[in-house]
């Protein structure tokens, strides 16, 4: 069951074109042509150059961004247009990690209030109040739940991400669009949190638009993947497919770019701890 | 860009027109009937009728201020007289072309606004900026309990007590007129700095704890960092990083106080009897002289319309985040 | 006259001729055309560049408020059992720009008055002088065929009744020369035409007025002005207390200045023998009264008018405009400076403080023991508040509640002189046009002047006893024996109590140190007399 | 050891928080030679930003540092901010974490590529302009010419890491601290800037301090390693040391937990 | 691969309630918290108890002036010098033990009768006048401001209008225009009329560069309404500027109600109010300066304890990210 569909995505932005303040407004194409559909309980992977168009496809995704044309589907109806309630429900279903982590936390607030935001404006109580609530999720996601008043710029850059994320999880959504979501997190922690979404999405049925440039954390946990590049997808297959017989040029170039742990140096290892 | 210019003054245009109307309704429809007060104490009813023909009163109001439009962009006969475009019409009172009043009294009244502006600009700014990097120091504290006690004062109180202490008392400045600068430009600021002052005071205060408040915001901004770690010097920081984002939100209210000002500064003015518009119009309003009110009213608005227009570029002019939705 | 009206003498000894005399002002002057302005100080500034066929005299006291020719030479003569009056005009007198002062052009001047437009101030002329009821002044209707100039140097006046003031009428604005034809809309008003010792150079409307000698006038054909200095500069629109801080600092040109009453709050200022010596006190020939409207409950009753008579407090009405310096307390309608004036006190109560008992049994006859409501009009200005408030809190002990009603200023008198829009009482004043109580009490108190709009008659008192009398005086050739009678008048009004005469207001000027012949003019609302005035040291 | 370029020895750095102070890092040593790359991974909120924010002197109001940092045998800990300033951009350059919010968004990128460049080298607009647009080219921004006249929040995330890269790069510091510069790049980018990196040493003997959670990065670039876990330095070695026969049980922890794009998919 | 099946919450429990539920959602700890951390802080504790005492003095003025022995209206000439143009007898203003603050010249009314009565009039005016400025100001600068489009236009050109009034000149023509009814209640709609775009335009450009950051998307991403956007996450990031231009503009509206008073559209006398006294003590500054010094003082110690306990709340909102 396709849960989001969208269909020949572009986005173009206005730009200052040569020539001074008083120029003409050129414009440029971040997004071309993109058409996708993300299923139930599927993860799909969006990879590619940096610059290339995911985030930009992504917020239109959640509708926090025109698109210059195309349309985007979810559970069939065409949400690019919707508004009142069945864009509030929309939004309720829809949740979205974002790929800054300070940008996107409110200042003011502490995390605790950040966090149950989401809550807040979708008008549901916390079982066993706030601050019980804050504290669990945040133990999820890694976080020391002692730290629930602190604001934001006390945290240090993957905390600040894992906030993000928390955010995301606190209501129940149908659909996660993950932008680099564990990008900033040390390798243990990005276990834990990648453990914590399949559970989810095991249990819950949750799907992901899932955003990354580490390929191999993408080939744990898509379904699907598809490749961008200069704002089209120039690939969109299965894992399997992309991963093991890539067609596409570029996703050939960029696999082959993956960055291995020195093989010596790990295979050693692997033997000392085997030793030990 | 230019759509949006053209729009904006389109907007001007309706604007002005609307307060035009609102105002003729007002002082024309709510306040009593001039041609009483033209016919002075010892009036009889024959009389006032004659002065209201005269005057066009007895027309539909309408009528009237169709006539008054007109009279603005082609002229207008009043009985004998001929009151050449862009005619604002007679003061009741005094007889005297109404555009005549305001252009002798515009100068004054620009001067007053433009270096009380420059003052309060200065010391608002300068004050606000030494507070919020020196925040919570002796200095801080005394600065903000002065701009504290600066609002606090009436600016009449303060003009009285400023008289008195710098001229009565230590004779050091003379009393305040309206010298011309080319005659003797030492003595012309010396009678306007007391006026200058006196204006200043209260903006500098408002300013200075604005800019106080939004430069400790963002001083607290990641991008400070960095340009502290690009070994900026700190004069540059501060201009630069600090000041700018501080200062966006401020120069709305700048725009909005100058051009206020610029419409006359009431209080002053009359407290120093400079002949300014802000004179002008506390005399025609204690005279009921309505076409003077009128065309007061006007000059005000259009500068406080203008000065909106202006303010609305110079924000998206300032603050790229905010141009590039507005295009 | 009373005999507190008296006039300080001039400080600064004999005026020196030349030199300029500064004016620090708070107002500017209404209007410069003769036939618009008209109040004390316009009337003042008047005699400077402009001359009537009479005028009044120039010296402190009644010697100032008497009538005497300027243009003309002599006060006119009546015939017709005074219903034709003649004058003859000297030689020797020229308009600013060299012509001739002719009888045409003080005809013409006058005619003046009949212009809707323009004929907004002194009305005695057109209510004296007959005319055709369709004329609308030179420039509209043409010549006014009832003045007769036979020649060029006699005028001849045709009144509608008998008037045996009519020279005390001719020295009004009105009967100042115009050139023929000249002054049309508001040409005078920014550029007048001198026929007296001044003439304007420089005119900044509600900024400045600089007047220089006019060499045409000719000090042989004028008795009255003395007009030593060479000119006069004024500066207008300047704050009560600037001009008062800069009166007793007297620093620069300041010490060639004069200006208007000092603010209350500067009485105890001047106390130092040094200021003391440069100020100059007298009455300003007005009286301030409250009204009671004779038509509205319960005021219509004469024992409750009575009553409020006695009770009110004039000693705090008269603090609230600044003490004893600045106001003496009134008893009669007519102030002092009328002539013919008799001083008595229908409502005496010690020390003026009011005299709550006798109000109290008045009430109690009239049946309002419990007190009653009523409503005050005043001014919006703090002396006016003040007053109001020390009337309302006078009348506090015989529960009559007074209600105040602050109007604008700029429409207090339309609204108070409107019956339909006026409330049971209102605080004003009145002024006489010349020292006589026939600009005083048929104004405010005849009957058959209540007019829908433009009431002065604020009482609106309509007793046919009072009617009759003013019929009867006005009938009276002999200008003192009316003016005694109008003196017995005022005992009969205040009889009937239709209003509460307050206060004499006095003026308290300072004048810098080095003018000389200053002195108060009764004539001018208490104002220094202009042509007098000059300078010790025209060389400083 | 002499000739060591920078040496930090103790550095303990202590926060204010509304339960009293913190010490986010703990006793951290480490040097960095000339043309050398220090590699820094550890946990998420283990104190590597705040470690490196001490060294400038840029920590948050109210901390207090300890311990000794030295560049070129100078002692930088507790210096005036002026004596700072010279240091800052440029002897010793930043990349912060954060791109988005550590730019200023008011202004262009151009501007801001160009001040740093002007504040240490001087030069006139123009000259500082070309500078600027050759280091968005050498940072792979593509159309770097017109660009330079975008303001930040015109950028991809990974436009502005590079951007952050561009500045610190523009004046050839001795050290360059890179705060997690790399995460929001492709690998095909990325290894494109670390070779841009690379070249930099070789070419002006600059001393590198990686500070990442890439350790495949870490294993290709870093001569030493520095490992940190809730402020403790666990461990410190050269890189084969520590990712061959890594000591500390956090390390081993890590090194464990490395996803590999060839491991079994667990899906 | 689809993995279909009822969405039921497992990752936390949540339970649905009505939009009616907990509206609040502030910070839980924020009031308490705040009032905790202001008693233990002494400058803000001395505001607080002088803004106490203002309120006080105006709630119970009758009973206090029964103590004091003087009503704000009673005459007492035997206090004045009538020769000397009314001035009090005796220095400071005629301070003495009857009349606790001296007297009033001209008339000799109590002055701390007034201050007391002038204290209902004038704070009253002044603090509602402030909250429903700061309330227009602030709801229609945020909406103008995030909205932009047809909405700004609609609320800027109304702005507009009412700013391109002389405000002291119409208020004076409307005013005087209006039936007298209740004064003071409509002096504070008419100021508040003419006062809120003056704030409402300075929100509005704050709002428009805060509208664009990116934890404004993060809220919609999570599901906030646009009023939820405006008032939960774009308001509490303007709180610098709006306390900033509340606090000082309660001096203005003391003083536009003193100018109006002034002019005879204010309050009608003899009813006291700090303003009308401060501007009739004008002139008699060099006189008699207790007369002014008496309420200007009184003016200002309000001003100063309002501002500071502004600053510190905010400080005391701000502790947590600052320390
Ligand atoms: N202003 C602050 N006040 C109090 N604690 C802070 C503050 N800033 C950061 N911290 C805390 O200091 C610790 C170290 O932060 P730091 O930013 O150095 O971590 P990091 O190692 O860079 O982590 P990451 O990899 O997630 O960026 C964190 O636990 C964080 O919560
Ligand atoms: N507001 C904007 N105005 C103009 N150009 C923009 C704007 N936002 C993004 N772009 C451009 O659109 C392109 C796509 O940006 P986007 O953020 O979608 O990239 P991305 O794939 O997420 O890259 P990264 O991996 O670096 O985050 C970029 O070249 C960027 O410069
Ligand atoms: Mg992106
Ligand atoms: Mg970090
Ligand atoms: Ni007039």
């Amino acid at each position: 069951m396709t849960l989001l569909r969208v269909r020949d995505l572009s986005k173009q932005f206005v730009i200052r074109g040569q020539g001074g303040l008083l120029a003409r407004k050129a414009s440029f194409t971040a997004v071309d042509q993109v058409s996708f559909d993300v299923a139930l309980g599927e993860t799909l992977a969006i990879v590619g150059e940096s610059g290339s168009g995911k985030s930009t496809t992504a917020r239109i995704a959640a509708r926090l961004l025109d698109p210059t044309s195309g349309s985007v589907e979810f559970e069939g109806e065409d949400i690019s247009r919707a508004t009142g309630k069945d864009l509030a429900r929309f939004r309720n279903d829809v949740q979205v990690v974002f790929q800054d982590p300070f940008s996107s936390l409110n200042p003011r607030y502490t995390v605790e209030r950040i966090v149950t935001a989401p809550l807040t404006y979708q008008g549901i109580a916390p079982k066993g109040g706030r601050r019980a609530f804050t504290r669990e999720l945040m133990e999820r996601v890694g976080l020391n739940p002692d730290h629930s008043q602190r604001y934001p710029a006390q945290f240090s850059g993957g905390q600040a991400q894992r906030i993000g994320i928390a955010r995301a999880l606190a209501v129940n959504p149908k659909l996660v669009i993950c932008d680099e979501a564990v990008s900033a997190l040390d390798v243990s922690i990005q276990a834990q949190v990648i453990k914590l979404l399949m559970r989810l999405q095991r249990e819950s049925g949750f799907s992901y638009i899932f955003i990354a440039h580490d390929l191999a954390v993408v080939r744990q946990l898509s379904h699907r993947v598809a490749v961008m590049s200069k704002g089209r997808i120039v690939e969109l297959g299965s894992r399997d497919q992309v991963f093991g017989e890539p067609r596409d040029e570029y996703t050939k170039t960029l696999l082959a770019a993956v960055p291995r742990i020195n093989p010596e140096w790990d295979r050693r290892r692997r033997l000392s701890k085997g030793r030990s | 860009m230019t759509r949006y210019v053209i729009g904006r003054l389109g907007g001007v245009v309706v604007i002005l027109l609307a307060v035009c109307l609102f105002t003729y309704l007002i002082f024309f429809k709510l306040s009593p009937d001039p041609a009483v007060m033209i016919c002075g104490k010892t009036c009889t009813p024959d009389r006032i009728d004659s002065i209201r023909d005269v005057l066009g009163l007895n027309q539909p109001l309408l009528t009237q201020f169709w006539e008054f439009l007109r009279g603005i962009v082609a002229g207008r006969d009043y009985g004998t007289v001929h009151c050449s475009a862009p005619c604002l019409g007679y003061s009741f009172q005094t007889n005297e072309s109404v555009w005549n009043m305001l252009t002798t009294r515009l100068p004054v009244s620009i001067t007053v606004a433009v270096g009380a502006a420059v003052l309060w600009l200065l010391a608002g700014v300068a004050g606000g900026l030494i507070s919020a990097i020196k925040q919570g120091t002796w200095w801080d504290r005394s600065a903000m309990a002065l701009a504290l006690t600066g609002v606090s004062v009436p600016n009449y109180v303060l003009a009285l007590v400023l008289q008195y202490v710098l001229v009565v008392k230590l004779q050091v400045l003379p009393f305040p007129a309206a010298p011309a600068f080319a005659d003797n430009p030492v003595l012309w600021f010396e009678s306007y700095l007391m006026p200058w002052t006196v204006l200043a005071v209260g903006y500098a205060c408002l300013y200075a704890r604005l800019t106080r408040a939004n430069v400790i915001d963002t001083l607290a901004e990641n991008f400070l960092r960095t340009a502290r770690a690009k070994g900026l010097s700190r004069p540059l920081i501060l201009r630069r990083h600090a000041l700018r984002p501080a200062l966006t939100p401020i120069t709305t209210i700048f725009g909005m106080d100058f051009a206020g000002l610029l419409g006359g500064a009431l209080i002053t003015e009359t407290v120093f009897g400079l002949n300014g518009i802000g004179k002008l119009a506390a005399d025609s309003i204690a005279k009921n002289d309505q076409p003077v009110i009128m065309a007061v009213t006007l000059l005000a608005a259009f500068f406080v319309v203008v000065g909106n227009v202006v303010v609305d570029l110079v924000y998206t002019a300032l603050d790229p985040r905010v141009r590039v939705t507005s295009s | 006259a009373g005999g507190e009206s008296q006039t300080s003498a001039g400080p600064g000894g004999p005026a020196a001729q030349g030199g300029t005399v500064q004016v620090l002002a708070n107002a500017a002057f209404s209007h410069l055309d003769p036939v618009r302005g008209f109040d004390g100080g316009v009337n003042n500034f008047y005699r400077l560049i402009y001359r009537t066929l009479t005028t009044q005299g120039a010296a402190p006291g009644t010697e100032g408020t008497k009538i005497g020719p300027d243009l003309a030479t002599d006060t006119g003569t009546p015939s017709d059992g005074g219903k034709t009056w003649t004058f003859t005009l000297k030689d020797g007198l020229f308009f600013e720009t060299g012509a001739p002062i002719t009888s045409a052009d003080v005809k013409f001047g006058v005619s003046r008055a009949w212009d809707p437009e323009i004929g907004i101030g002194s009305p005695y002329a057109k209510q004296l002088i007959d005319a055709p009821a369709s004329y609308q002044g030179p420039y509209k209707s043409g010549d006014l065929p009832t003045i007769a100039t036979p020649d060029a140097k006699t005028i001849v006046f045709h009144l509608k009744k008998p008037f045996a003031d009519f020279g005390s009428v001719v020295a009004q604005n009105t009967f100042v020369p115009v050139p023929k034809g000249a002054g049309a809309g508001t040409e005078l008003d920014s550029k007048p035409i001198a026929s007296g010792p001044y003439k304007v150079s420089e005119y900044k409307a509600g900024a400045s007025l600089k007047l220089v000698r006019n060499d045409k006038w000719d000090a042989k054909t004028d008795p009255v002005r003395k007009a030593k200095p060479d000119g006069f500069q004024w500066t207008f629109d300047l704050d009560g207390a600037t001009i008062d801080e800069r009166m007793i600092a007297g620093q620069g040109t300041d010490v060639d200045a004069i200006a208007g009453t000092i603010q209350a709050a500067t009485v105890a200022r001047v106390q130092t023998p040094q200021l003391k010596q440069r100020t100059l006190t007298g009455l300003g020939g007005c009286t301030t009264y409250m009204g009671l409207n004779t038509t509205k409950k319960p005021l219509n009753d004469v024992r409750v008018r009575q009553a409020i008579n006695f009770a009110v407090n004039k000693q705090t009405v008269r603090d609230a405009v600044g003490g004893s310096t600045l106001a003496e307390l009134a008893t009669s309608i007519q102030p002092p400076t009328v002539l013919g004036r008799v001083d008595y006190d229908p409502y005496p109560s010690p020390e003026g403080k009011g005299d709550v008992a006798a109000a109290q049994k008045l009430l109690t006859e009239a049946g309002l023991t419990n007190g009653f409501t009523f409503t005050l009009d005043t001014r919006a200005q703090p002396k006016m508040q003040a007053m109001a408030v020390a009337i309302q809190q006078a009348l506090k002990p015989l529960k009559i509640d007074v209600k105040i009603n602050i109007i604008d200023t700029s429409t207090y008198y339309e609204v108070i002189g409107t019956p339909s829009q006026q409330h049971d009482a209102a605080i004003t004043g009145w002024c006489p046009d010349w020292p006589s109580g026939a600009t005083f009490l048929p104004p405010l108190f005849d009957g058959r002047n209540i007019v829908a709009k433009g009431n002065s008659n604020l009482a609106q008192l309509n007793d046919p006893a009072v009617n009759a009398k003013i019929d009867e005086i006005s009938q009276i050739k002999d200008v003192n024996a009316a003016n005694a009678a109008y003196g017995e008048l005022d005992k009969q009004i205040m009889a009937l109590a239709p209003v509460v005469p307050l206060l004499y207001e006095k003026v308290l000027t300072l004048v810098g140190s080095n003018i000389a012949g200053a002195y108060l003019h009764d004539g001018y609302s208490g104002g220094i007399d202009l042509v007098s005035v000059g300078l010790t040291d025209a060389g400083k | 050891m002499t000739d060591e370029l920078f040496v930090v020895e103790d550095l303990t750095v202590t926060l204010p928080t509304s339960r009293g102070p913190v010490d986010v890092v703990k006793d951290v040593s480490f040097t960095v030679g000339r043309d050398d790359t220090l590699g820094i991974v550890g946990e998420s909120g283990s104190g590597k930003s705040m470690t490196a924010l001490a060294v400038l002197g840029l920590l948050p109001p109210g901390a207090r540092t300890s311990g000794s940092v030295r560049l070129d045998g100078r002692e930088l800990l507790g210096q005036s901010e002026g004596e700072l300033r010279s240091v800052r951009g440029n002897a010793i350059s930043m990349v912060f974490q954060d791109p988005l919010s550590s730019l200023n968004p008011y202004y262009t990128v151009g501007l801001q590529i160009e001040e740093g460049y002007r504040a240490h080298r001087g030069g006139s607009k123009r000259a500082a302009r070309q500078v600027a647009i050759e280091a968005m080219e050498r940072v792979r921004i593509p159309d770097a010419a017109r660009r330079v006249d975008d303001y930040p929040h015109q950028f991809s995330g990974g436009q502005r890491q590079r951007i952050m890269i561009a500045m610190a790069l523009c004046c050839s510091p001795s050290l360059l601290i890179a705060d997690e510069p790399t995460t929001a790049l492709d690998v095909t980018v990325q290894a494109q800037i670390l070779e841009l990196l690379a070249e930099l040493q070789t070419q002006t003997g600059t001393g590198l301090i990686f500070i990442t959670h890439d350790l495949a990065v870490i294993s290709s670039i870093a001569r030493r390693v520095l490992v940190m876990c809730a402020g403790d330095p666990v461990e410190y070695g050269t890189a084969e040391q520590v990712f061959s026969d890594p000591r500390h049980e956090y390390t081993r922890t890590l090194l464990d937990a490395v996803p590999r794009i060839d491991d079994e998919v667990m899906l | 691969m689809t993995v279909a099946g009822p969405r039921t919450p497992t990752l936390l429990e949540v339970e649905e309630v009505g939009l009616a539920g907990d509206p609040g959602g502030g910070p839980p700890t924020s009031t308490g918290r705040i009032l905790g951390k202001l008693a233990r802080d002494k400058a803000a504790l001395l505001c607080l108890v002088f803004l106490l005492i203002v309120v006080l003095m105006a709630v119970f003025a009758p009973l206090i002036t029964k103590l004091s022995g003087w009503g704000p209206d009673e005459f007492d000439s035997g206090a004045i010098n009538s020769d000397l143009g009314g001035v009090p007898h005796g220095s400071l203003g005629g301070i003495s033990g009857e009349h606790w603050f001296g007297v009033e010249p001209q008339n000799g009314r109590d002055l701390f009768a007034r201050i007391v009565y002038g204290a209902r009039v004038s704070i009253t005016i002044a603090l509602s006048a402030t909250v429903l400025t700061g309330i227009l100001g602030v709801v229609f600068g945020l909406l103008a401001g995030f909205y932009r489009g047809w909405v700004d236009q609609a609320i800027s050109r109304v702005m507009d209008f009412l700013m391109a009034f002389p405000a002291l000149i119409f208020m004076i023509a409307i005013l005087s225009s209006l039936p007298a009814g209740n004064r003071p209640v409509l002096l504070v709609v008419v100021i508040s009329a003419f006062g809120w775009p003056y704030l409402a335009r300075v929100i509005r450009g704050q709002t428009m560069t805060l509208a664009n950051r990116e934890f404004v998307e993060a809220a919609r991403a999570s599901g906030a309404k646009n009023v939820a956007l405006v008032f939960r996450e774009i308001l509490p990031n303007l709180r610098g500027s709006i306390i900033v231009m509340t606090t000082l503009s309660v001096p203005g509206y003391i003083g536009t109600e003193a100018g109006l008073s002034f002019l005879g559209v204010g309050v009608t006398p003899p009813t006291a109010s700090w303003g009308q006294m401060i501007s009739s003590s004008v002139s008699w500054y060099s006189v008699d300066p207790m007369f002014f010094a008496i309420p200007g003082t009184f003016l200002f110690l309000t001003v100063l304890s309002l501002t500071v306990l502004g600053d510190k709340i905010r400080s005391v909102i701000d502790a947590g990210e600052a320390t």
